[in-house]
């Protein structure tokens, strides 16, 4: 690189950052030396950890390591007392096959599947072993889509 | 309730043949539908859930296994003949001719489909064999090739009990898009066969387009005579000169001409030797370009400008513009209109709004100090080199550079059109060299329930949809598809109708380009 | 018609920001003069992009709407805390003795990571974390900051992630407010900030012309409470579709907050974030047993030693448009800023088919549109009008890619039922469904893909699929 | 959370059974194909198959009212899983096309049918003409009832009204009611016959159709009512009882067990399901076991609560 373009390029970024707290956080490092050799599935749990432990203040959050689908998973309970959760983080752009869901659920059931997209937006499914009966309609749900439907057939 | 139980009961044993005491009790059942009460969601196992089970399904029961009764004197014979795949009338067609079937050989005809629409209605009885076919034998006897199958005849049923005309789509019935692209007057071909109604103002307001050449070649091919005898006022008017058909067309043409632009304008010019120029009221033929319609330079601003223009010193030219002589400005501030433009408030604002993020030059301070073009070159060039220097060079210096540059200030609208390197395109270019496929087709027309009264075959108009039908199970189209039913139907929207075992949904593909947001 | 028709865009009923500008580069407009041409930096954090300067990340987020707050929804706005009180003349967050211990012990660990002794590492959290009086601080000026950098320069090994961030600011830091802390100082330093370094407050005149005709906004909406409300409008969660809440429902769920947050926060954004940790008082403790309200805790000013600073991941269709069409973003990979070619290559190796979705994503900006990530609704992107604040998304788009014959798809091989499902819950949501063919021609070579000049080689047909409801009584037998 | 719902499967069974012996008496479901499409055209075969638990979907217009969609007739459509189930039951047979046969006129059989019209045109003709006895009958009795005039007058009034409306009667051709048959006629209807007729059931085996069959079989075996589920972008939706009267439980979704879903798919279809509040569930076929008695594994996919 010329000289030139090197002192441009300190012009362009005019102060040194912080260091890249993510790199240095003890849960992020130890999801990476779980070892499944999938950094980018490693990033996504460690987003799905920021989300549990601090947006959503899950306790006891853990990271596991699943050596069969050579994945990481996650371990909390929503709230103290709780029964533990399983989590899996999976990039947008991975499958899923129902013997990974299996696997997982062998852990524990129920679990939840949380999808990341690339830009770190995260979807949450719920996921159990065998039939589980919806919850009855109820009413205020129930009318908000009657009336949404009504007024779409207007249209 | 009581003896319609009565009747079920008789149904069930035997082989569902009523004997004369049923068919005589007929007359008094009922023609109205129960009402489906409200479900529950978990089933409790308590007597009353069970209850209404099995009132449910006891309503349910007669429902379904109530056979077809009616008098002989509502009923339309016909003869079923295999070899031609048509249902041949034998007595008086009912007011389902107005939609429905053709003439062939004199005789009036039904397609198959349309047979068994009519007989699941209680409307036509169909022998074969000198016997009556029943319904299912209608299922089994009609519905067997690939090109109408019981799927099709799903579709088809659905359309028509929701009250759409349907009937079976022609691919040489959709003018061409060579056709529909220069308007021409459509049914040159067909002479004569134009009807009387082309002189209605129905048919002006809804235009050339969906006149004579939509309509269905299909009759034309399987019908010499049609409905002569049915609906006098479509009697095809055989002695109708061609005077009739350009009169439509002089009255259409105008309107698209302006429409579609200057591109229009040379056909009548150029093909003089129809009549079109010498009909009265007709303006004269228009010359190749209209010059009243290019936009000029504003000089409406400079009202004090001397009547001639001096040739510009050559330094305030940009590089490759030669000399220019002295221009006259009189014929053309002749032709400027000079009134201020007077603006709404709203007008104003939205004035205001557009030219916030437009660049205006003369705001430019350095730009304003440059007192002639090399000036402003040298100070363009400047810029460059200097935003140059600042650019990072692992962006600026490989093989790809990125497509704007940060540095040169511009407006949204001028960045947007920077960066759009990728064209859309639409569903119908390229379609046109589309092979036809087996796998996909277009099967019926669709008119709307509301245009019924007004429903004439021999002019069936323009379409409401196309349908195609497909099997759930099946592929969904790909573009090609989408391409090529979407030229093969012309201007018609295309429907494809899914079938998921008895189930109908609906979905359309359509052509769409997503308008360019410049309102920042 | 042959072609579906254009849906106007849903403005949102209740818009609570000024529109800034639709891309993070200068424009030509009035105050085109203002704006300095800055290239923002991003870094590849394990195959994904992270813009880690805060002011990088206002001006990418603010202009344009790319990217989206690791800790947040989507805006990159996330506190610490949601609850926020007062301190001497400060509002600052309040958070739990957990959590506050948690935090501890993180710089522990990263600390010992790095090798220091432990007692060392003791010494100089507990520093760090001392308790700090309101009063007290004009008098202790600097102590306040008890782990000085200096200090922890001289040990010669790293620094917890806080105390570097600290050092980072300290041009800044020292020179205004080296020996106090008074809230007069604070509140002159955030006027002084630049504008483009505060994030857009709600309520504020200043970025919200709004603000004046809906004063008792904004209001903190206890997210949990509105994951369970439904939109009355669209058939969707509330938190999903972006509505606003009505006002009688806002009233329950709020949870007043103090106005002046905004300054408490504003003024954490560099160099410590100081918070209030709950604690139960030790005099107290005898009177432990008796539980319930008659408890008193304390809330004590602490340093907060292991900051979650927010960051901005980008798609990397997001990173590469800024980079290749803006020229506005170098994306770094080991500390080396990657040049177009090399960004291509990585991005196409890290995700599948990234060139096509790229040329998606490029094609709907260049129209002018905002795309984000489709991921709720199980497509590739939404698209909106402007940016999420303003509309709601008008399409839902799956991008598909199809050889020149325009047989096939390559990507997601639909089905009728698969189509059916997304069918209906855009139809759900009122949006569009959009299917993005693009086009490659027949041609085209590996050679020519493998650079983005291919862009211009291939074109984009857009299909609007929706359903068609051939009666009324049609939709009756749909809900079984 | 299961035990309810366990409870429900019981005692649908419970009532399953029961009905499933009540039908073990009656006869074999005839299933007629159109190209490849199951159908059922006799009502007593249709209600059969329902208490079989096959619910199939009604595809013809309703004799009753014809011109509306809301409620349709025979014949009943069924998935090609709700047939193999009832052939494997050994309750069903294909009935072989009779199209193929093309046989000559018959003249026999023309002339039974004329017979049959002609008969049954008296048999209405003399049923109208009683009637319309009937009814002057009552309202002259009604008309006497309020005259209370003399009882001879009335008799010898009645008689001669009678005797001029048997005289004057005539029972027009058109106005006689003909049944225009649902089913076929022609073909022996008993069970024996249809034993003989049974054919294999025409399934490709391919790896997505046996998944298909093995959850409809399995569900079916516990007492839940399926039907086809298209439009909901499934392959099944599973009803608690009788759809009639409940609501879906369930979408299902049959895939193999190594098969990729693209997440994309399975949040579309998991956020559709919270929309019509319904459950997901994934379902595979297990591994076949060495007495190859397969199991089906369920999945269920709900709504997180989590935004």
């Amino acid at each position: 690189m010329s000289e030139l373009t090197k002192k441009t390029d300190e012009d362009v970024i005019e102060k040194p950052l912080p260091p890249n707290w993510i790199l240095q956080h003890p849960m992020y490092q130890h999801l990476m030396n779980l070892d499944v050799g999938d950094s980018a599935q490693v990033h996504a749990a460690f987003l799905v950890y920021l989300d549990l432990a601090e947006v959503r203040q899950w306790k006891e959050v853990s990271g596991v390591g699943c050596s069969e689908l050579r994945l990481v998973l996650l371990e909390g309970r929503e709230k103290e007392g709780e029964p533990t959760q399983t989590v899996l983080p999976l990039p947008v752009h991975r499958g899923l096959c129902h013997r990974s869901v299996r696997s997982v659920l062998a852990i524990g059931s129920p679990m939840l599947l949380c999808v990341v997209a690339s830009d770190s937006s995260l979807v949450y499914q719920r996921m159990c072993d065998g039939l589980l009966t919806p919850d009855p309609p109820v009413g205020i749900q129930d009318q908000g889509r009657r009336q949404h439907r009504k007024r779409r057939q207007q249209h | 309730m009581a003896d319609q139980n009565k009747t079920s009961a008789k149904v069930e044993i035997g082989n569902e043949l009523l004997n004369p005491s049923d068919l005589f009790e007929t007359r008094t059942r009922s023609h109205k539908i129960p009402v489906r009460g409200q479900k529950d969601f978990i089933p409790t196992g308590s007597d009353q859930q069970r209850d209404w089970l099995q009132q449910s399904l006891d309503e349910h029961w007669n429902l379904v296994s109530e056979e077809r009764v009616e008098r002989l004197g509502n009923l339309v014979k016909a003869v079923w003949i295999p070899s031609d795949m048509i249902v041949e009338l034998q007595s008086p067609a009912g007011k389902f001719w107005q939609t429905m079937g053709f003439s062939a050989h004199g005789k009036q005809c039904l397609h198959p489909e349309e047979a068994l629409y009519l007989m699941e209605c209680g409307n036509l009885q169909v022998f074969y064999q000198d016997l009556p076919l029943s319904i299912q034998e209608g299922y089994e006897r009609f519905l067997y090739l690939k090109t109408m199958s019981i799927q099709h005849y799903q579709v088809f049923g659905h359309l028509k009990r929701l009250g759409y005309v349907v009937n079976r789509f022609d691919p040489s019935s959709v003018p061409s898009q060579y056709e529909r692209q220069l308007n021409l007057p459509q049914s040159r071909d067909r002479s004569g066969r134009l009807p009387k109604r082309s002189h209605s103002p129905t048919s002006r307001h809804t235009g050339t387009q969906e006149g004579p050449t939509s309509k269905r070649m299909e009759e034309e091919k399987d019908c010499n005579r049609e409905e002569e005898d049915k609906n006098p006022d479509s009697l095809p008017d055989i002695s109708a000169p061609d005077i009739d058909e350009i009169q439509t067309t002089s009255h259409v043409d105008p309107t698209t001409s302006t429409e579609g632009g200057q591109g229009r304008s040379w056909w009548s010019k150029e093909g003089s030797p129809d009549p079109d120029s010498e009909l009265p009221g007709q303006p004269q033929s228009s010359p190749r370009w209209d010059f009243s319609s290019i936009p000029f330079p504003d000089l409406g601003s400079r009202r004090w400008l001397p009547s001639s223009l001096t040739s510009p010193d050559a330094c305030l030219l940009p590089g490759a513009v030669g000399s220019v002589g002295a221009c006259d400005v009189a014929p053309w501030l002749q032709r400027l209109n000079l009134r201020e433009v007077r603006m709404s408030r709203r007008e104003w604002e939205r004035e205001r709004d557009r030219d916030r993020y437009r660049r205006d030059i003369n705001q430019d301070r350095e730009v304003r100090r440059c007192r002639n073009w090399a000036e402003y070159q040298e100070l363009q060039e400047r810029r460059i080199q200097r935003s140059r220097r600042d650019r990072p060079a692992h962006l600026w210096e490989g093989p790809v550079t990125p497509l704007h540059d940060p540095a040169q200030v511009t407006s949204t609208g001028e960045l947007l059109e920077k960066i759009s390197v990728i064209k859309s395109t639409r569903l119908l270019e390229g379609a046109s060299s589309l092979k036809g496929s087996e796998e996909w087709r277009i099967c019926f027309n669709i008119y709307q329930p509301d245009t019924v009264a007004e429903f004439k075959k021999s002019a069936p108009g323009k379409p409401y949809s196309r349908m195609c039908v497909c099997s759930f199970d099946g592929p969904v189209p790909d573009l090609w598809t989408l391409k090529l039913l979407a030229f093969q139907s012309g201007d018609v929207p295309v429907t494809y109708a899914v079938v998921d075992h008895g189930d109908i949904s609906f979905y359309s593909f359509k052509d769409f380009q997503i308008p360019t947001d410049t309102s920042f | 018609m042959m072609d579906a028709v254009f849906q106007a865009p849903k403005r949102r009923p209740r818009v609570y920001e000024a529109y800034d500008a639709p891309f993070p580069v200068p424009l030509a407009a009035v105050d085109a003069r203002l704006q300095q041409t800055i290239i923002y930096r991003a870094d590849m954090v394990n195959q994904h992009v992270v813009v880690r300067d805060p002011e990088h990340i206002q001006a990418l987020y603010g202009k344009g709407y790319f990217g989206k707050g690791i800790l947040s929804r989507s805006r990159p706005d996330h506190s610490i805390s949601h609850q926020w009180e007062k301190f001497g003349e400060r509002v600052l967050p309040v958070i739990s003795l957990f959590k506050y211990q948690k935090h501890l012990s993180w710089a522990r660990d990263v600390l010992l990571a790095q090798g220091l002794e432990e007692e060392v590492v003791n010494q100089m959290l507990q520093r760090l974390c001392q308790p700090m009086e309101p009063e007290l601080r004009e008098e202790n000026g600097n102590d306040d900051c008890p782990a000085s950098p200096h200090r922890s320069e001289e040990t010669g090994a790293g620094k917890p992630q806080d105390m570097a961030s600290e050092q980072a600011g300290t041009g800044r830091q020292q020179g205004q407010a080296s020996d106090s802390w008074s809230p007069e100082d604070q509140g002159e330093q955030d006027s002084q900030c630049s504008q483009a370094k505060r994030p857009r407050s709600e309520g504020d005149g200043r970025f919200d012309p709004l603000s004046e005709l809906y004063t008792q906004e904004p209001q903190q909406i206890d997210p949990a409470a509105l994951a369970t409300v439904r939109c009355p409008r669209h058939d969707d969660w509330l938190v999903d579709c972006g509505c606003r809440l009505e006002d009688s429902v806002l009233e329950t769920l709020t949870l007043q907050r103090d106005r002046q947050t905004d300054a408490g926060r504003q003024g954490a954004d560099r160099g410590y974030e100081y918070v209030l940790v709950m604690e139960e008082e030790e005099e107290h403790s005898v009177v432990k047993g008796i539980a319930g309200p008659g408890m008193t805790v304390r809330r004590v000013c602490r340093v907060n030693p292991f900051r979650l600073l927010e960051y901005l991941q980008l798609t990397l269709e997001e990173a590469f448009f800024l980079v290749y069409a803006l020229g506005c973003l170098s994306v770094y990979y080991n500390e080396e800023p990657l040049s177009v070619l090399q960004l291509w290559e990585m991005f196409r190796s890290v995700q599948p088919h990234f060139e096509t979705s790229y040329m998606a994503y490029h094609y709907f900006r260049s129209r002018g549109w905002v795309p984000k990530p489709g991921v709720k609704y199980g497509t590739d992107l939404m698209l909106y009008r402007k940016g999420p604040p303003f509309y709601h998304a008008s399409y839902s788009v799956v991008v598909e890619k199809v050889d020149q014959p325009c047989r096939g798809g390559a990507l997601r091989p639909f089905s009728w039922r698969s189509l059916a499902a997304l069918s209906r819950i855009t139809g759900n949501v009122s949006k569009d469904l959009m299917l993005c063919y693009v086009i490659y021609p027949s041609h085209l070579t590996e050679e020519q893909l493998s650079s983005p000049d291919c862009l211009c080689r291939v074109t984009v047909q857009e299909i609007i699929l929706s359903r068609w409801i051939s009666s009324r009584e049609r939709t009756e037998t749909d809900d079984i | 959370m299961d035990s309810p719902e366990q409870k429900i499967t019981k005692t649908v069974s419970r009532e399953d059974a029961s009905k499933e012996s009540m039908a073990n008496s009656r006869h074999v479901i005839g299933i007629h194909f159109c190209g490849p499409t199951p159908l059922v055209w006799r009502a007593d075969e249709l209600k059969s198959a329902r208490e079989l638990g096959i619910i199939g979907t009604l595809v013809g217009s309703l004799a009753r009212q014809p011109r509306q969609n809301t409620r349709l007739g025979r014949p009943l459509e069924l998935l090609p899983e709700e047939g193999r189930l009832l052939a494997d039951m050994g309750r069903a047979a294909v009935i072989p096309d009779s199209t193929n046969e093309d046989p000559e006129v018959n003249p026999e059989q023309v002339e039974q049918y004329h017979a049959g019209l002609e008969n049954s045109f008296q048999e209405q003709g003399a049923m109208v003409l009683a009637d319309r006895k009937t009814t002057l009958l009552r309202v002259m009795t009604e008309k006497h009832n309020e005259d209370s005039g003399s009882q001879e007058d009335s008799d010898g009034a009645v008689r001669d009204r009678l005797e001029a409306l048997e005289h004057g009667f005539s029972f027009p051709r058109t106005a006689m009611a003909v049944q225009l048959c649902t089913a076929r006629a022609g073909l022996s209807h008993c069970p024996e016959v249809r034993r003989f007729l049974a054919a294999d059931w025409p399934t490709p085996r391919d790896e997505r159709s046996e998944t298909r069959f093995r959850v409809f079989r399995d569900l079916r075996r516990q007492g839940f009512y399926l039907t086809s589920a298209g439009k909901f972008g499934g392959d099944y939706l599973v009803y608690p009882g009788d759809p009639l009267r409940f609501h879906a439980y369930f979408i299902v979704v049959c895939i193999s067990m190594d098969e990729s879903m693209p997440l994309c798919d399975v949040l579309a279809i998991a956020r559709l399901g919270s929309n019509v509040k319904k459950t997901v569930l994934l379902c595979s076929s297990g591994e076949s076991q060495e007495d190859d008695r397969e199991e089906v594994v369920y999945t269920s996919l709900q709504w997180s609560g989590m935004v």
